[in-house]
């Protein structure tokens, strides 16, 4: 028994507090005020408003390092205690002297464990969560409040330090911008927003700061909407995004009742943690939010969206759809990973839905960063393939991995667009093929830190990137297969295999961009106007030079990070090191599951093998990449981009398959075809999606289940997902061994994409407007107005034909009076 | 054989006078006083009357309210009166004093409509005023008639000068036809009822209401020939009222008679029908109400519904009032179906029907007077000829809007109130027939508004044809009074409907009342 | 003599009378088709008097029968007049074609 | 004061408007700025009133009505003036006092052909007094004159000034409304013969009563199920076509695109909420018994509704006709909401009353305003406003972004708990088919973003059309436009972030309404058993007042 609570960590937990992490609503209400502040009195400021915001965020962040600190001295406080129950369910920490016996105690009882676990003694501490009355509804109380614990001061200090950096960057960036007072305005409510929903204590809250991102993302992305294409961009992330949010709002509404009514985070996760809560029910709306989670967080297949949102100016792009709001999808499964982790059975499986489609997306997005000629889309690509990653590291169970991804990503993603945006300020374009080339000659600063970035990307160790990706792969339990030594939540074999296919080819793709970009010739210069819209600077013509400090700085910063966050979460037992210096991420961000609203999940064990295995993959698609862009192309000119004759012209089917990718597995074609309809589009087939988790819902739900019917459906699901996976794996294979080749199957991936999905969606969009036109034309105006408006012609018609009956003749009259008699005398003589 | 004994008796009886209530009779005394005074003028003074007999006839009426006025305060409504001795031939109670009050109140707006309107004409002016009153004569005795002869004679001394004030103007041909159609039309059906009456005079022995009905309620009378009687009498009065299919001659008498006269028999004479209806079924026909309801149910609906879809298509705007007319005839007589339901729906009908002639005849008038204002002007009663009037009368669109919105029966206007008691009279008998009615009348609420809207919204969405001269219009004086009062009477009906259920909320006709278990 | 024979006897003069008022094109002759009518029911209404009174009663029937007759006679009086005007105006009593106002 | 408000401050609020028309109409008419000075006085003093209203009001009572007065007014009939308010037609009645004044002053700028302020002006005096009397009438025949009256100044207010087709939208708007209230009035009949008033406690003793109070509180116990049906349909067909839902809504795309503006906003804001409280006032705690019955048809016409008219809304090519389009999509919330017969529902939907008020009238502000500059609203022509004119063109897209349900505004606040509320309607009634409903809602949020975006950015973003690129016509948004929009814009927020200010009002008030009391008071909750419980719950409930039928 002893033993069994030791492994899984402390066994009570005590209550947290201190002011800053009672108070954390601050953060978000100084972004608030400084939005408000920017809109009304920006353009009347020196600077724009931009000092505004520049302040606001940087207060920000300085209060989230001050929460974030209180919150580590708060863990460890509870390491150096023992919990004691001083009521019920209340535990309060034992005075030092008396834990330490009780815990000394514990540790000679328990010997092996105490190495297991950090928490062989000490307490668990629980979320602060603080609340008020928002709003009541059929006598109940809603609140609103904040909920401050790991990861929630983890995500602040990503989104503050982030969107300072950006803030500081766009002023040079944006400058001269007709509508730069209004561009800090959004950035300043974005940044609300997106603290707001990362600090709420339900999921209500949840709701409203997620759709709020959503619209922040939508202002951006429109910023220069005098193009349409910018706007039509802006639409299709709102609408896609809406299409999760339909599962989203479901999704809550069936949590919200499942768990007895309540929107508390905390409740809900506790009740799904000890069963209470329905499987059915959990499964349901696991399923429902993983709509939205797709949507936000560019899943497959709701995320093409996500490039298309390059339109936006570059630090947004870093800002919102790289670092910050593409994440809160993976935030949300983190936040009510009770609910994910039992609705999913996440435990002792070796597949599911989050999983796949976590694999599928990395997979999707890496082979489509592939032949990208737009250094934003890469990156954008790359991201997809990125929040695949944590959508699977959360899938298998690597709650930490996930979110110490999330962590180290945000800073090498934010670095290697900010470091784009740099490129593209010199050379007035994002095309890496016609614009760019030998850049580290003009920019060498630029070079350095992208450089520093791409290889936190490609996951080389030690930057930070290797450290977040190995404990993603260890966490999979796939490796166990070849150790035999799994201490994992399940043994997800094929998800570690898609992850090390992703990883390879995210380190060639980012070669190939260093190459485009950095060496060889460079290709720009002649310069028009329909490029480098996205700077209103307008520009020294000639050579490209560096950037301005403005930009650099935020560079040097984020590339030192990308170069050491990964140290935060070294591996237990890593070359030695104590516990004290190890696995620091993971012990204050975790939740403890004594706190009862965090599963107990494995921790699975690091593998020496695994990390060189992973190694060796990526530095031989590092050099496979070189070999091909660095030697032959290089040798075949220094301005080229591709081999003239590469294998794409030799192998039809090579080619095929770079068809394929160019054109993103058709997925936009689908989606977007005609203007608004790529919303529609968009909307449909989430509805569909919608309509079968609800169809589930509405029957499986409704008074008693079926009990029958729970295990055939987990069987169905894990059927599904076993075929997704098999395919998937084949589809996977062929791409990663292609991408050695060159850019293999690559075409194949973008040719479903952009013929299949993107069409698809497409002409279902094109198709539901033509059904309202239709459903417009003829049911409305056609039936329901035609019967109104003929009831009244009839009538009318009647009038007509009555009028008839005064035909002046007096004798008619007389007539028709005297037959009027007769017939009504006959019929009451007749009924009487 | 009739025996000498016998004859003796009957003269004996005939000459035994029996007392005479004179205070119950004063109404009809002044109203004949002033008739013939009028008539007197005319002969003494001849072309020097004109001007002063309009005023002679106003006064007069408003004189004849006095003695109704102390009747009234006599507590004639708890304690009914009987004119000639002890029998019920000629009574007078709250109900026919509310009806007679109507009555003089409707002449008195006629007569204020008029005044202009025949001064202005080339015709003998003291003869008008003289049928006018005499006609109302025959209404005031129409209210306490509880005989059928009494019946009969109100009804011929209502009608006689009715015919002749329709053929008026007496050169124009359409003035002659008018009154030529409404004289055989109103002959024949005369006759008609006059055979039922006969017919039923058969059947219970007796003329007085009263008897008939205590004898027409026995099974062992001839129910063939009770249900002619009784359909045949309805016919009669059914033409008065231009009920569907016995309407046809109201559309075209309207249009040729001077426009106060079609005023008078649109709102007047039409009342005075629905008073002998009411009188005959709640009186004497009451016990058989298995005869009346379902013939009054047809006509009901008939009347309603052909008359506003009639109305529909109508382009003349007098034609459109006498349709207008015609469908609202239709709901009163919707009322007066359930009458036989029980001794309270009786109560609640014959309290619709008073309520809803009082409120029709205060909109209607008014509609009327307008009509007669703007016709001063355009000179045509055309629909077309009301287009734009809001631009250069805007008091007279605003006040023509006020009415037309009330016969449509749209709140806060008194139209509203006179429906919702139909509806509430059908509503409470709480039988299928009657909500079917109901649902029938509500469906004609609707078309209703579709010609009344249209007119409205010519009124105030066209442009005036530009041929016309839209300088500011001076309305007389009279008129000007008639509109006002109706006005207000409209208004103040809807907003405060207490004001007509004061005087309309009357106990059924003291006959049937005696009657209620 | 029964009750029938007299009450037959007006039911014809009804019909006869009806159908002058319906059928004939001559305003002077519908008048008298009306005075048909109403002589069926003086008929009707002393023939009912008669059979149905009891001793000493009044005679109802056979007032009414005065007062229909009385009215008729005014009532003819007005019809002659407006036949009359009509005649002035139009030349012509035929009723046919009277029929101005329609619709 | 405080009793001159008690007894005073409703009937003078109601009344105050009237006054001010009648005292127009004694001015003439060429003296346009007395005319404006006047209505704008008046309605600025019933609005001063109603805060006096807001501030006398007895928060803690909000479920018990408040202000009553109860003077005779025709006892024929005995339907008595009876006044009060409660926390369900508060929030409605100050919703009516601001967007009156507001409408005002923004018609100040832009009287629409033929001009005419004094008319125009006059007419919608009346028009208010017959809205806040709907809002505040305890009496059915009462509540029925307001409800009436309003429809002929929005008649004359369509006709006169409305678009070029603007006769015929008219006439079917009044001829459609007509219809539907003749069908209610006999259902108000029906009920005034069938129940007995002396079964409820509160009210007067008398068996046949108007009294709402008494008819909400057990007096249709008596009546028998299948009357009860069918007086809750003629309600229905009643209140539906004011609502308007599917398929009673064809008047409204036609209404709404030929009105002037400010008719379009005061329909939109107000009159349409007319139908809906209908339904939370009358229909519902009056029969709660027909109500279930009906409460599947009322969810379904909801849905499809939400669904038609998104559809509707995506084959327009005008503008304001697709705003008009989406209000038959929102008020699907507002009677989703109510068709759960939930405590929970109805307040959604009496916040979704709210809040579309305010965001359908701004974006009708919004969409006039363009007409007037653009003198078009075709979407294809139109484009650029934001480079136009920035400031409005932000306005529309906030409303919008409102309109489509955004947290933060108000529009979610009516959206969201109405789609919640179905996931969980009264025990009543079935749960899967109203799961079945909440899932359609959710569809219909997305066609709801698919279909504002889409005008959002055909008509604000890219550049003008060359017809309109250099007309000096087009400019942002004047000062009238800012008086009369700024206090919306505000309120869409606040509401948005403090959604309580509503619900707190209207809560205890729609629990009240949904209790069905029995005899003596005692409180049986018939809806929320099971359905076959339920239904036996009432038939109970109405034998022991002894009528089994």
């Amino acid at each position: 028994m002893h033993a069994f609570l030791a492994a899984e960590g402390p066994s009570a937990a005590i209550q947290a507090g201190g002011w800053f992490l009672e108070n954390v609503w601050i953060i978000p209400a100084i972004m608030a005020c400084s939005f408000a502040i920017i809109l009304f009195f920006g353009k009347r400021m020196p600077k724009g408003g931009s000092e505004i915001g520049i302040a606001a965020v940087l207060a920000c962040f300085v209060l989230s390092l001050l929460t974030g600190a209180q919150w580590i001295s708060e863990v460890n406080r509870a390491d150096n205690c023992v919990a004691v129950e001083i009521s019920e369910g209340k535990y309060e920490c034992e005075s030092h002297e008396g834990a330490g016996e009780q815990a000394s105690a514990f540790g000679e009882v328990l010997g092996a464990a105490e190495e297991e676990s950090e928490g062989a003694y000490g307490a668990g501490l629980k979320a602060v969560v603080s609340e008020r009355t928002w709003w009541s509804n059929g006598g109940v109380n809603f609140t609103i409040g904040t909920m401050a614990d790991g990861l929630t001061v983890t995500l602040l200090a990503v989104v503050t330090l982030v969107s300072s950096l950006v803030h500081i960057y766009s002023t040079d960036y944006v400058a001269g911008d007709r509508r730069f007072t209004h561009y800090f305005a959004f950035l300043s409510l974005f940044t609300a927003a997106m603290l707001f929903f990362v600090t709420s204590a339900n999921t209500l809250q949840m709701i409203v700061g997620w759709e709020l991102v959503g619209v922040c993302s939508f202002a951006l992305i429109g910023h220069w909407w005098e193009d349409q294409a910018n706007s039509d961009a802006a639409l299709k992330a709102f609408l896609t995004n809406r299409v999760g949010d339909m599962g989203l709002l479901i999704g809550m509404i069936v949590l919200f009742f499942a768990s007895g009514e309540t929107w508390s985070i905390i409740d809900i996760n506790k009740l799904a943690i000890d069963h209470t809560t329905s499987h059915t029910l959990l499964l349901i709306s696991a399923l429902c939010l993983l709509t939205a989670v797709m949507s936000k967080s560019g899943q497959f297949f709701l995320h093409t969206w996500l490039p298309d949102a390059m339109a936006g100016p570059t630090p947004v792009s870093a800002l919102i759809h790289a670092a910050t709001m593409v994440v809160a999808g993976i935030y949300l499964v983190a936040r009510l990973y009770g609910v994910f982790f039992e609705g999913l059975s996440i435990a002792g499986s070796s597949i599911n839905a989050l999983a796949l489609i976590g694999g599928i997306t990395t997979l999707v997005g890496a082979s489509l960063a592939f032949v990208q000629d737009d250094i934003k889309k890469v990156l954008a690509y790359s991201t997809i393939s990125q929040l695949g990653y944590m959508a699977l590291a959360l899938g298998v169970g690597a709650w930490t991995a996930a979110i110490f991804h999330l962590f180290t990503h945000a800073f090498f993603k934010a670095l290697l667009f900010l470091g784009a945006g740099s490129v593209s300020h010199a050379v007035h374009s994002f095309n890496m093929k016609t614009d760019m080339g030998g850049m580290r000659k003009f920019m060498p600063t630029t070079y350095k830190t992208f450089l520093i970035g791409s290889i936190a990307l490609a996951g080389l160790p030690p930057l930070a990137g290797f450290w977040s990706k190995d404990e993603i792969l260890v966490g999979t339990g796939g490796w166990g297969f070849f150790e035999g030594k799994p201490h994992s939540n399940g043994a997800y074999t094929v998800m570690l295999i898609m992850g090390m296919i992703t990883a390879a080819m995210t380190a060639a793709y980012m070669t190939r961009v260093i190459y485009l970009t950095f060496y060889g010739e460079f290709r720009g210069g002649h310069h028009d106007d329909d490029h480098g819209h996205a700077d209103a600077h307008d520009a020294h013509h000639g050579d490209p030079h560096e950037s301005g400090p403005r930009i650099l700085w935020p560079l040097r910063i984020l590339a030192f990070l990308a170069v050491t966050v990964g140290f935060l979460n070294l591996p237990p037992g890593f070359l030695g090191l104590p516990k004290g210096l190890t696995e620091r991420f993971g012990h204050y961000v975790e939740p403890s599951s004594a706190a009862k609203y965090f599963p107990k999940i494995n921790h699975a064990d690091p593998s020496w093998s695994l990390a060189i295995f992973s190694t060796i993959v990526v530095l031989s698609a590092v050099a496979a990449a070189y070999w091909y862009y660095f030697v032959k192309v290089n040798r075949q000119s220094p301005a080229a981009t591709e081999l003239v004759n590469g294998p794409t012209s030799r192998s039809s089917v090579l080619k095929a398959g770079h068809t394929l990718l160019k054109n993103r597995y058709y997925l936009d074609h689908i989606y977007d075809s005609g203007k608004p309809v790529p919303a529609v589009g968009a909307g449909i087939v989430a509805s569909l999606f919608g309509l079968a988790a609800g169809s589930a819902l509405g029957f499986t739900l409704d008074n008693g289940l079926n009990q029958a019917f729970l295990p055939s459906l987990t069987w169905g699901l894990s059927l599904g997902t076993v075929v997704f996976g098999i395919v998937g794996l084949a589809l996977s294979t062929g791409v990663g061994v292609a991408s050695f080749v060159k850019k293999p199957l690559a075409w194949a991936t973008n040719w479903t994409h952009e013929n299949l999905l993107d069409a698809t969606v497409d002409q279902v969009g094109v198709r539901s407007v033509q059904a309202a036109e239709a459903v417009y034309k003829h049911i409305d105006q056609g039936v329901i107005d035609t019967a109104v408006n003929s009831a009244g012609a009839g009538s009318s018609g009647a009038g007509g034909e009555l009028r008839r009956l005064a035909s002046g003749k007096v004798q008619q009259y007389g007539t028709i009076m005297f037959a009027g008699a007769t017939l009504l005398a006959g019929l009451m003589i007749i009924i009487i | 054989m009739i025996s000498l004994v016998s004859f003796v008796g009957l003269f004996a009886e005939a000459f035994n006078r029996p007392p005479i209530d004179w205070h119950a009779l004063a109404p009809e005394i002044t109203l004949l006083v002033v008739g013939a005074l009028v008539t007197l003028l005319d002969v003494v003074l001849l072309e020097k009357g004109r001007a002063i007999t309009p005023a002679i006839a106003g006064l007069g009426l408003l004189a004849v309210l006095v003695p109704i006025v102390t009747l009234a305060v006599d507590g004639v409504a708890s304690n009914p009166r009987m004119a000639f001795g002890g029998s019920e031939v000629y009574v007078v109670d709250g109900y026919s004093l509310v009806l007679k009050a109507l009555f003089i109140i409707i002449a008195y707006l006629v007569v204020l409509m008029s005044t202009n309107y025949i001064a202005e004409g080339d015709y003998w002016e003291s003869e008008y005023y003289g049928m006018l009153l005499s006609s109302v004569l025959g209404m005031l005795v129409m209210a306490s008639a509880r005989d059928l002869i009494t019946v009969f004679v109100a009804l011929e001394l209502l009608s006689i000068p009715a015919y002749l004030l329709a053929t008026w103007r007496k050169r124009d041909l359409k003035s002659n036809e008018a009154g030529l159609k409404y004289y055989l039309n109103g002959v024949f059906a005369s006759a008609l009822m006059l055979y039922g009456m006969s017919l039923l005079f058969g059947v219970s022995g007796s003329t007085i209401l009263v008897e008939i009905n205590a004898a027409i309620g026995e099974a062992a009378a001839s129910t063939a020939i009770i249900s002619l009687g009784i359909v045949l009498v309805i016919v009669g009065f059914a033409f008065k009222v231009s009920a569907v299919p016995f309407h046809l001659w109201a559309p075209d008498t309207y249009e040729g008679s001077p426009t106060p006269i079609t005023a008078f028999l649109a709102v007047g004479a039409k009342a005075a029908g629905f008073v002998a209806l009411m009188n005959l079924i709640f009186v004497g026909f009451w016990s058989r109400s298995d005869v009346y309801s379902p013939a009054l149910w047809i006509l009901a609906a008939l009347t309603m519904t052909i008359g506003n879809l009639t109305a529909l298509r109508q382009n003349n705007l007098i034609r459109l009032m006498a349709y207008s007319g015609v469908a609202q005839a239709g709901f009163m007589l919707a009322a007066l179906t359930v009458a036989g339901e029980s001794a309270e729906i009786a109560q609640t009908s014959a309290s619709a029907v008073v309520t809803y002639l009082i409120i029709y005849a205060a909109m209607n008038l008014g509609a009327f007077a307008i009509i007669l204002a703007v016709t001063r002007r355009t000179a045509s009663a055309e629909v077309a000829a009301f287009d734009g009037l809001f631009q250069w009368a805007p008091a007279l669109a605003v006040l023509m809007t006020v009415f037309l919105v009330s016969l449509a029966g749209i709140p806060p206007l008194g139209g509203w109130y006179a429906k919702f008691s139909v509806f509430t009279a059908l509503l409470e008998a709480n039988v299928w027939w009657a909500y079917v009615l109901a649902g029938l009348a509500a469906i004609n609420t609707v078309i209703a508004f579709g010609y009344y809207g249209r007119l409205a919204s010519r009124m105030w969405f066209e442009k005036a044809p530009d041929s016309l001269d839209t300088t500011s219009l001076r309305v007389p004086f009279a008129l000007q009074a008639a509109i006002a009062i109706t006005a207000v009477a409209t208004i103040a009906f809807g907003v405060y409907p207490a004001a007509v259920t004061h005087f309309s909320d009357i106990d059924v006709p003291a006959a049937a009342a005696a009657l209620v278990p | 003599m029964y009750l029938v024979q007299f009450l037959l006897l007006s039911a014809v003069l009804f019909c006869i009378g009806v159908y002058g008022v319906l059928v004939r094109r001559n305003a002077v002759l519908v008048l008298m088709s009306i005075e048909l009518i109403l002589n069926a029911v003086n008929i009707n209404l002393v023939a009912f008097g008669a059979f149905n009174r009891d001793v000493g009663a009044a005679i109802p029937g056979e007032v009414f029968a005065l007062f229909i007759i009385a009215v008729a006679a005014a009532e003819v009086g007005v019809g002659l007049a407006m036949v009359l005007t009509i005649y002035r105006n139009r030349k012509s009593i035929d009723l046919h074609q009277v029929d101005l106002l329609k619709g | 004061m405080e009793a001159f408000i008690d007894d005073w401050g409703l009937t003078l609020v109601t009344f105050i408007p009237l006054v001010g028309a009648l005292v127009m109409m004694a001015i003439p008419r060429v003296n346009e700025s007395m005319h404006k000075a006047v209505a704008l006085g008046t309605t600025l003093v019933a609005a001063v009133l109603g805060v006096l209203l807001l501030a006398n009001f007895d928060y803690g009572a909000a479920g018990d009505l408040q202000f009553v007065v109860d003077k005779s007014w025709i006892d024929v009939i005995n339907s008595r003036y009876i006044v009060g308010l409660d926390g369900m037609s508060l929030p409605l009645l100050l919703l009516t006092l601001g967007v009156v004044p507001l409408c005002i002053i923004y018609s100040f700028a832009h009287f629409p052909e033929p001009h005419n302020p004094k008319t125009f002006l006059t007419l919608i005096l009346v028009l208010e007094t017959g809205m806040l009397g709907s809002f505040i009438a305890q009496d059915l025949i009462l509540f029925f004159v307001f409800f009436e009256v309003v429809l002929l100044p929005m008649f004359f207010l369509i006709g006169v000034w409305g678009g070029d087709d603007r006769r015929y939208a008219s006439l079917k708007f009044f001829l459609y409304t007509l219809f539907g209230s003749a069908l209610m009035l006999i259902s108000f009949l029906a009920l005034f013969f069938l129940a007995d008033g002396t079964v409820a406690e509160s009210a007067a003793a008398t068996v046949n009563t108007f009294d709402m109070r008494a008819l909400s509180t057990g007096a249709t116990s008596v009546i028998g199920r299948s009357a009860q049906l069918w007086i809750f349909g003629g309600m229905f067909i009643g209140f539906g076509v004011k609502v308007p839902m599917f398929p009673f809504h064809t008047w409204l795309p036609d209404a709404h695109t030929q009105a002037p503006t400010v008719g379009s906003v005061i329909l939109a804001a107000v009159l349409l909420k007319l139908g809906t409280y209908g339904f939370v006032r009358i229909a519902i705690p009056f029969l709660p018994e027909a109500a279930a019955a009906w409460a599947p048809i009322i969810g379904l016409l909801a849905v499809i509704g939400i669904i038609y008219g998104a559809l509707g809304c995506l084959a327009q090519q005008d503008m304001k006709r697709l705003i008009a389009f989406s209000s038959v999509a929102h008020m699907g919330f507002v009677m989703l909401g109510i068709s759960t017969l939930t405590d929970f529902g109805i307040n959604a939907a009496v916040f979704g009353m709210v809040a579309h008020g305010l965001i359908t009238g701004m974006l009708f502000f919004v969409a006039g305003s363009m007409k007037d500059r653009y003198h078009t609203l075709d979407m294809n022509r139109l484009g650029g406003l934001l480079l136009q004119g920035p400031k409005m063109g932000w306005i529309l897209a906030f409303a919008a972004m409102a309109s489509l349900g955004l947290p933060g505004l108000a529009g979610f606040w009516g959206e969201f708990p109405a789609i919640l509320a179905a996931y969980n309607p009264a025990e009543i009634l079935s749960a899967g088919l109203w799961r079945g409903y909440m899932v359609v809602a959710a569809l219909g949020t997305v066609l709801a973003a698919g279909y504002l975006l889409w005008m959002v950015q055909k008509t604000a973003f890219g550049t003008p059309t060359e017809e309109f690129e250099n007309d000096p016509h087009i400019h942002d948004v004047t000062a009238f436009e800012w008086i009369a929009w700024t206090p919306f814009l505000i309120l869409i927020v606040v509401f948005g972030f403090y959604p309580n200010l509503i619900f707190d009002l209207t809560d205890p008030a729609v629990i009240k309404s949904l209790k069905v009391e029995g005899l003596n008071g005692t409180a049986a909750d018939c809806l929320e058993m099971a359905k076959s419980a339920g239904e036996a719950c009432f038939a109970d409930l109405r034998s022991a007042l002894g009528s089994g039928n």
